[in-house]
């Protein structure tokens, strides 16, 4: 059974070794034991926290096989997006220029450099082993973000947005990048993504231009790019869309890939939640894959179960199950069907 | 060869001219439109009786042979933008720069500016082919600057010029086709055209708004800003000479460069002289001079040899005839070529 | 009774009335009989042509008084706003200034000129006479544009905008427009709204900035006015924001009123209305009161009256009522409840 | 007096006169800070030495006395912006006119641009109110000049100055107030401090980017647009003087104007000469020149009555002392005062 839960200090080096595998443009997963210790240290300390409101905090979470205690997958999540430095975007917008006199009338699709984004909360730093793709445990280290969040409302904001990696060819050029941000500063995509992985994102979109883009300038390449998902990223793409985001609107300002938003309280899996009573009981029946989470912080813990289970009545839970989770019987846990 | 002012009966051999200009494109300022150019000579017409406002006033001048025949057009326009906006873009300069990342990178920006508004404009020069020889070119051109001298009140401090910018032999402006293009579905001679009979600052409305960055731009299109047509570089080369120089303003249709000199720099004005006539022999050592007959409405401009002498300029029999002067009239005069050829600033 | 019913040419004279005493800023009901009389013959036009998706059609409405024949109020609805020329508004949007170096990360609220309402179906021309402010009536001349949009979705967009008539002075003087439209051109506020409503306003809306205003920059008296209603608008504005329009994100480019948004389907008055089976009775029974309509076009009657109805049930009808509404029994009507 | 490089010996009364300037706002760069002070001395005696890029050289001057007090700097920066952004607003035009609506309206339009990139700045200019006599201004405001016009390769092809923009006397400007104030909640002589220690780029990235129509300023901050204060008008005359204008860059923060003009045509540069030193007496009608001894790192510079003679500069004994050079070295002179006043352009 593979389980979901906060990243530790001790799981630094398998961490490391997820992020080295991660794609580029998972710049919220350098493949650099300081920054994750950071980023480890920093759930730490939220999950610790009295939180009444979306801040500073963020959260990471690893999937952990408890038959190895090997790690296969991590996700994360920022409160709120921009809360230390701005959070920018471009926003897919139409002017229109028209002459009454000439009788014409055209709709321009051009890029504005935005920061509409800013303060939503942020699921980042997604990834699993390539065997787990389709499975229902990268649902789970995804979606377990949105249980977590269900459960802890007061932690994060009315908004949630997610970044999906654009496209790159396997040389690790971006044709959006080359065609934008490359004007701007004299690196490649992958360079630039390694020094914003390293520094700050920030840093290097303060150089980015400031007027719109219009796109009809750009070249064939790039304006297929925009909104493209990567490869390796289609599997975070797909679950979100599943869960009601929206995909239309913005793009990442580096490599063209889509930026998914969604009120909170209409995402699938945290409308569709809920609070269940335990009753543990020696050998559970199979029926519906749910994901369940325990609804803890420091203890959170989530995994995905089959299950006969009838709303309103109490959930019957196989006692190895239970234990994962951290629960007992006149206990509770929060559920939602995996399909 | 005399430059005069338009009339209404030149109308048709003027829309002779403006058809055979329209074999190339460029000469925005004199389509074969006949109501519209039928328009023009009428303005033109008001302007030098002196009953056209500063924003209205078109001075449409013609080069007549002495047989009579009109052989070309030049223009000035009183003040550009004030009626219609007028649009440039000005290359300006963005900079990516981070000491800390050791980042550097200049990117050339266009902004849509109606800076140049209010300004004194020299246009429409045309010049049939089978007289683009000896003095006439000149002539044509620096009349302008002649008549400008002698009547200061009715032009601005500044004079700018628009230069044809680059394009290939089939008319194709590579600016035109990296920008304009994708605002309009219409070709380059298309917008020209539109231009021509007044509709620039309806196109404008179609154009960008915000800044554009130049890298955006196709190669050739970026190597085209600021550059003149190759047919043009005499026009701009006798500009030069007069002072003019490019100040950063291209044209946003085909991002040729604006030249522009404060009226009061401009070599003609500043060294033209009023003289008396005299008529003589110019001699063997003369040079050959702008000779304006300082009328405005029945003006007549000539180029011919001439000898300043004690506050006279002495000139043959024949180019007194032309300005229908006798021996005693006042003339504004100056020679034709700059003394120093200047240079065109960057 | 009163009854909403399509203007009819025989109706001009009338009109000019109503608009004539309707606020500066209501520009869309000109003091004008040539414009007001193409308003009719375009609404009549609209009702009479088969129509599948929102385009140039639009819908003119008059509240008549049935005792008396005089018309009391009117009300219409653009089909597409912007679709012959562009639909301008300004966006409230927040910059994000930050320099990391100087720890100083501030917002800035700024006015972006946009046409992203392009194409929304526009509710227009509302005006009720004085005495009737707070009656059912101004209520069945406003909401009854809903239950004909209702009824005839075909005709009209995903989304609704209606524009609110923002503040101005006794003398016509608008503390927005003399902060901003009037630098761009030379008359005022009055003068600009008598001239937009004789020609389009759109024609004066090409002569407005096209960069961002910098709300700081702007003197107290006009930052204050931003979304602020006339008081001769705030029945409308009410009635809107009762129907769950959201009134934050765009203003009126000429005197910054706030411009009113939806998802059409998310109205109160659409999503809650219902058609119901007709039965006509002598004498019907009070009890609460609905906003009815017959669901037509060039026939469309809609009125107010009080109900003892039982969703699922057929509606008795009053012969009376029955009969300004053009039904029988065994037709049909729409109703949502008035309040 | 003298004009030589600083060196670091002269930091504690660098330091001295920074705090002496401070009284009034506005000499951005000479700011009271210790460390950037010492930074600065160090950065210029590399670049006297040659071993700064011309992005990073800041060539800093003292004036000193007979006596060797040092009572004023000046200095050069080798190239601006390829650090980081140099910002300036360019003051253009947005013209709204309707000839249908007879409606016309000029709203001059502040540009953000990076346009006076990789251009040689002189800055710095500071001298002690007591020794403001004589020609001890114009010695340290035109030895820039002359060292220019000697290491020519050091330098760009264009020179500007930043000039004081208008404050009251509590240091309050108008153009602050209406603008940057919004944007930043500090007094303007903490946000002059701020870029007088290097500071400028991270205070740029807080300013509003997009271009700006001067209507949305106070009527008090329009007017400050390109005005200079008045206690910089000297400065502004002198540099006028030697060819440089005014061509609508202004200041992002106070919108005092940035002059400019193209290296090879500024009078100090255009007019200096080579020539051999000779001792003896200069005479009754000899003229007050700029000498310079044609070295960087040892470079001195003084102003004194000298006479040229065949390919000679004859000077005083004391002069020649100043200088450290006897008859028969090599210098480069310029008149200290430019033949015509030349006027500011608009």
């Amino acid at each position: 059974m593979l389980v979901m839960r906060p990243a530790q200090m001790a799981d630094l080096a398998d961490v490391q070794r997820l992020a080295a595998e991660s794609p580029v443009g998972v710049t919220s997963l350098p493949d650099d034991s300081g920054r994750l210790g950071d980023k480890i240290a920093a759930s730490q300390a939220s999950l610790a926290a009295e939180v009444s409101f979306s801040g500073e905090e963020s959260y990471f979470f690893v999937l952990e096989d408890r038959s190895t205690g090997r790690l296969v997958g991590c996700s994360g999540i920022v409160a709120s997006a921009g809360y230390s430095e701005p959070f920018y975007s471009f926003r897919n917008e139409t002017f229109v220029h028209a002459s009454r006199e000439l009788k014409i009338h055209n709709k321009i699709h051009v890029l504005s450099m935005c920061h509409d984004l800013t303060g939503n909360s942020l699921l980042t730093s997604f990834h699993v082993e390539p065997e787990l793709v389709g499975s229902p445990w990268a649902e789970l280290i995804s979606r377990g973000r949105l249980l977590f969040m269900a459960s802890h409302p007061e932690r994060f904001a009315d908004g949630v947005v997610v970044e999906i990696v654009g496209l790159s060819d396997e040389s690790g050029d971006s044709p959006f990048w080359d065609a934008v941000g490359h004007h701007f500063f004299d690196m490649s995509y992958a360079a630039a993504e390694r020094l914003s992985s390293l520094r700050s994102r920030t840093y290097l979109a303060e150089m980015m231009p400031h007027y719109p883009i219009y796109v009809p300038l750009l070249p064939d390449a790039a304006q297929e790019a925009m909104g493209q998902v990567h490869p390796r990223a289609q599997l975070s793409f797909d679950i979100m869309t599943r869960e009601g985001f929206e995909t239309e609107h913005y793009i990442d300002i580096f490599d063209g890939g889509p930026i998914l938003h969604a009120r909170t309280g209409g995402i699938r899996s945290i409308a569709h939640s809920a609070l269940a009573p335990v009753e543990v009981v020696a050998a559970g029946q199979g029926g519906r894959a749910y994901l369940l989470s325990n609804g803890g912080l420091l203890d959170f813990r989530a995994t995905v179960v089959e299950l006969d289970w009838t709303p309103g009545q109490p959930l019957l839970l196989r006692s190895e199950v239970a234990e994962a989770l951290g629960v007992a019987s006149g206990g509770s846990v929060r559920l939602v069907a995996l399909d | 060869m005399i430059v005069r002012p338009v009339r209404s009966a030149d109308l048709p051999v003027l829309i002779e001219l403006a058809h055979s200009t329209s074999s190339g494109t460029g000469l925005t300022s004199l389509p074969p439109n006949e109501a519209r150019l039928a328009q023009r000579v009428a303005w033109a017409e008001a302007a030098f009786r002196g009953e056209a406002e500063k924003g209205d006033a078109d001075y449409l001048f013609v080069l007549e042979d002495d047989e009579g025949r009109v052989v070309g057009t030049s223009a000035i326009t009183g003040a550009v933008g004030l009626r219609e906006p007028w649009y440039n873009y000005r290359v300006g300069l963005t900079v990516s720069a981070s000491r800390e990342l050791n980042l550097y990178r200049e990117n050339p920006t266009l902004f849509l500016v109606n800076d140049l508004t209010g300004n004194t404009e020299l246009c429409s020069l045309f010049l049939l082919p089978e007289y683009r020889s000896g003095l006439n070119g000149r002539l044509l051109s620096k009349a302008r600057l002649l008549f400008i001298a002698e009547f200061r009140e009715l032009f601005a401090a500044k004079l700018i010029s628009e230069l044809r910018g680059m394009s290939d032999e089939a008319a194709r402006s590579p600016f035109w086709e990296s920008l304009g293009r994708h605002f309009f579905k219409m070709e380059f001679r298309q917008a020209d055209y539109l231009t021509g009979i007044g509709s620039k600052a309806f196109i404008a409305q179609l154009m960008p708004r915000f800044p554009l960055y130049a890298c955006f731009l196709s190669e050739e299109a970026r190597k085209a800003i600021g550059r003149v047509h190759p047919q043009s570089e005499p026009a701009l080369a006798m500009l030069a000479a007069e002072g003019f120089s490019h100040q950063g303003y291209v044209d946003i249709f085909d991002a040729g460069p604006v030249v522009e000199c404060e009226t009061a720099k401009v070599r003609a004005v500043r060294e033209s002289r009023t003289l008396v006539l005299a008529v003589g022999t110019p001699g063997d050592e003369a040079e050959p001079f702008l000779i304006h007959n300082r009328e405005c409405r029945d003006c007549r401009i000539a180029a011919a040899p001439a000898r300043m002498a004690a506050g006279t300029l002495v000139v043959d029999q024949a180019t007194a005839r032309r300005l229908r002067l006798v021996p005693g009239d006042q003339v504004r005069a100056v020679p034709v070529a700059a003394e120093s050829a200047a240079e065109l600033c960057p």
